[in-house]
């Protein structure tokens, strides 16, 4: 079977990815589980969060990481502010030596949407300290060309709220950001199945990134395989051309009898 | 003296080295970073900085996430 | 990588198929495109249509599919009337050595739009004569039902108006339908791109059938790879279980310093 | 303050109402309730119901109707044959002294979505019998023109299951089936808000009939306020033409300094 | 007819409307038209843009809000930074005499979406001058949040672009931003027609503000008034308690024979 | 004799008539409609429609629905 | 005597048998059906099916479709 | 001396005042405002208000649009 990605890489941060599905690592019920769900994803690139070191815990996520070959991407998820953001990619750097970050700056703990001002003010320092900057943000294509003006890698909009499964909610605001981005465009969080995840793709986001619709569904690692495919096909219709939408039939055989 | 380790108050000798700190919570020898109230502090300087009476170590890893 | 549909073959009359991707053949600028369509496909049943034989044609749709190996399907395109439906079936059976037939009997050409009177009909009597019947129906779940008391081997409700491209206007609908089949559900007609046949399996159908989506997209063989891969990924979503969808935010990160 | 609907009276049945709200009077919690409901929502034509007298019954809903001056409209609910159907409308006409019906043939009590085949039959016995007949149909555009060409007086889709409140599921059937109806298309079962009622109205439906989103509604008496002025809405932007969408901005004030 | 608006004003900056309805003036073909659009619509609050005298100019939309006794709104409209902003509403407050204005901050001409940072800022600043600022905003209920912490009379969130016609893209954001509001919400640009406008209010948005659905719809007085029937019908179902959605239908008949 | 009306068998007056068969569960003036073994008889002829033993009598009402 | 193949026209030797008929259209050897005045007839008795004048005859193939 | 005015040049009487200088453009008794090189000039302050070569006057009014 030909393989349809060979010739298409996703371009990010100055790296080739043949994956264009980044997996988060949050949610799964087992280390174990999860090394199966990333090697069924196929993925090159995984968040993990950075915490107090927890001298009980035996086995460690970054080990399920080192040993598929993925690369590791820290996020700064639970930060509030930009100094907050800020100091965490830099710890997280020191740890794991990556000056990659997924730039998280939330605003509250119920909708855990982005923080507009602080998270364009985290983007600005953390370019400015050299690092590689994947912001979370909302589905504002505004925000999205400041973020990029600001020297973001790559602008990685909601499609819903994180852990929602609710999809894309608002697929014109997608692609009017893909439309004017020069940067990566990320679908990051509210993809809840593998349709999500092929829309995402056929309004044209570059990658994918997901953790919840993988980790806490019935079978993780069948999930992870299911999305695994549907990047890809998504991406395949995105670059096959889809026919347009009409409002009437058009017959796919000939006239009777002709 | 008293120093605080990830939230925790802990008796230490006086003038204790970052490095000994940090060995009371882990053992890593990588994934693991370590900041002094609130500012990081780079591995190579560990055994060279000194704790003070009151010092808040914060020393941090990859767990799952995001 | 692990062949996730090895053990989840699609039993339809009596038969196993490796592929839950049904192809339609209108549509193709020429019988290469088609050919190569089909094989990006995987398809393992395609669909003929029935015409007067043209002394002057090249080559053959039926040498595209014995080539691959893939069943023939032939259908009734351009009947609207039972009597017509089940002459071209006897005509197609004869022809074509098989007592499969994709029932079509429409109420007119503007809509293409099926006759639930005729169709119920020209079923029972093909059904009598011993075909194995797969009926283009609509998305009314009672109709469906009707057709497998009717003794047809599967239902293949539309999604939309045929070559449309709108994907599936009525998702309640196709799940009420699969709720209450006892015959394999296959989603036919109106399937515009991946995530539409991503969602078709999701909903619980058996199957997708489609021809125009791939045929005149701008790649017919990139968006033939691109169902394949979709009907596979939805497939795979529907047996791993999806999570919830939830009004607000649940959080993929442990909360800060825990 | 001008009344906008005065030149634009709902033919049905050789005659004219100033109302295009039809409604039922199912699932009220009182006769008082539902007597409020009905002078709010400003109807001229209400279903009921046929069932066994019930000596001890005290108040009845045809006085509630007598009252206000609202024209009963009976249905045949419960029937799942032509020949209940039609015996229920005979029985009807004698203890009401009408020839209208609302005719309903269900399929099962699950979904009580309408049986195509015995709607059809019941329809023509019924307008053979002299019958004002209004069919409660699905949204099958095929079906709806086979009534209309039975006779009936006007066709009655569905927008969603009876009760649901899920609205109008299928909008673009809508559509068709008013652009080729030659008798009024009244959008029955599915509306659960005010929204749903105006859009069925802004798809070119005559008119709406619904029960249960204001019988069940909090405050049944303000919904069905509301459904009053939901359909006048929807009615008047049909008749005024709404702007096209489009899928960038237009800008409202002159561009700057101009 | 009972007036259902009698009781339920909309508190807005310290005054009390009895219309939830705001008009703009902007894409009328005449002042003819859009008085008798304005009249039609029963708004009581009505936008003009600031643009430099036109000698040549006859007539004003002073004059036939004046003649209305509509109270006038100054907007910011084509005004790119915080510091245009805060100048054009300073020149509006001196010219119509009122300190109240809508807040325009835009970042492009293609989106005419609002600039996040602008806009706080140029709030910021306004609110210090007095003024009763109601900001133009996108539809994230953190940034919708901000501008009510920084001293907002309302926030105006966007259904889809100015003029787009798109209805609402997103009703979960604006739920989430009613929700959270303590200020009310002003749905805001995208009306295409009156069924946006009831969902609007459905949604638990306080009012509506439009133009171009009314002023550039096929006939502007006609729309006017079914705009003017959609946001009551859907304020009143707001009030009434809509019916939950379900799955499965719900009688509205008794059983039958029961 | 006896008949069932609405469901309910009843011992009846042999030979009763269809309007006195009706009167046992309704007085109403209007509003009704009868049916014996599922036929319907118009009210002119429930006088002079006598009952059989066993006769099934549907008497029908408008009620709340749709 | 004149019959009628596909719609069309065509002078024919008398008694025509109908596989020679259908080879007047295609010289296949399968994938074809052919039918007399709307009645499928089977390829094993074409050969013994002699057409009348005014038969109409249709010779059906697969084609791209569906 | 030449100033702008809603970004037409003029020649204009040195040391004009504002109030005239508005009154070039605009009649209006109400429903306008002046500012003078982007800062807003309080109509009570129009007639007080010399005007210099070069400055540059915006004199705006409503109109139909938002």
């Amino acid at each position: 079977m030909t393989d349809w990605q060979a010739d298409d890489p996703l371009l990010l941060g100055g790296q080739k990815f043949g994956s264009r599905l980044i997996m988060g690592t949050g949610g799964a019920p087992s280390l174990d589980v999860l090394g199966r769900a990333l090697t069924a994803s196929g993925t090159e690139l995984t968040t993990v969060a950075m915490r107090r070191v927890d001298p009980g815990s035996r086995g460690s996520v970054l080990d399920v990481l080192t040993e598929r070959g993925i690369q590791v991407l820290p996020n700064t998820a639970g930060c509030f502010t930009a100094a907050e953001a800020v100091r965490t990619a830099k710890l997280a750097a020191e740890a794991l030596g990556t000056t990659w970050v997924k730039l998280e700056v939330i605003a509250d703990e119920v909708t855990l949407l982005p923080d507009p001002v602080e998270l364009l003010d985290a983007a600005e320092q953390l370019v400015a300290g050299g690092f590689t900057v994947l912001p979370y943000t909302n589905d504002d294509p505004v925000l999205a060309k400041r973020l990029e003006q600001a020297g973001c890698a790559a602008v990685m909009p909601l499609g819903a709220p994180i852990g929602s499964g609710l999809g894309i909610r608002n697929p014109h605001n997608i692609e009017l950001m893909v439309q004017a981005a020069s940067v990566p465009v990320i679908l990051d969080a509210g993809i809840g199945t593998a349709s999500d995840a092929a829309l995402a793709m056929e309004l044209g986001c570059d990658a994918v990134l997901l953790a919840t619709a993988v980790t806490r569904a019935r079978e993780p690692e069948l999930m992870a395989a299911a999305m695994r495919s549907a990047v890809a096909a998504g991406r395949l219709a995105y670059r096959a051309g889809r026919i347009p939408k009409r409002r009437y039939a058009l017959a796919s055989s000939p006239a009777a009898g002709a | 003296m008293v120093i605080v380790i990830n939230g925790a108050a802990r008796h230490v000798a006086d003038d204790l080295s970052l490095d000994r700190a940090v060995s009371l919570v882990s053992d890593a020898a990588t994934g693991i970073a370590a900041a002094v109230n609130g500012e990081l502090v780079r591995r190579a300087s560990w055994q060279s900085t000194r704790l003070a009476a009151g010092d808040e170590v914060e020393v941090l890893t990859a767990v799952q996430g995001g």
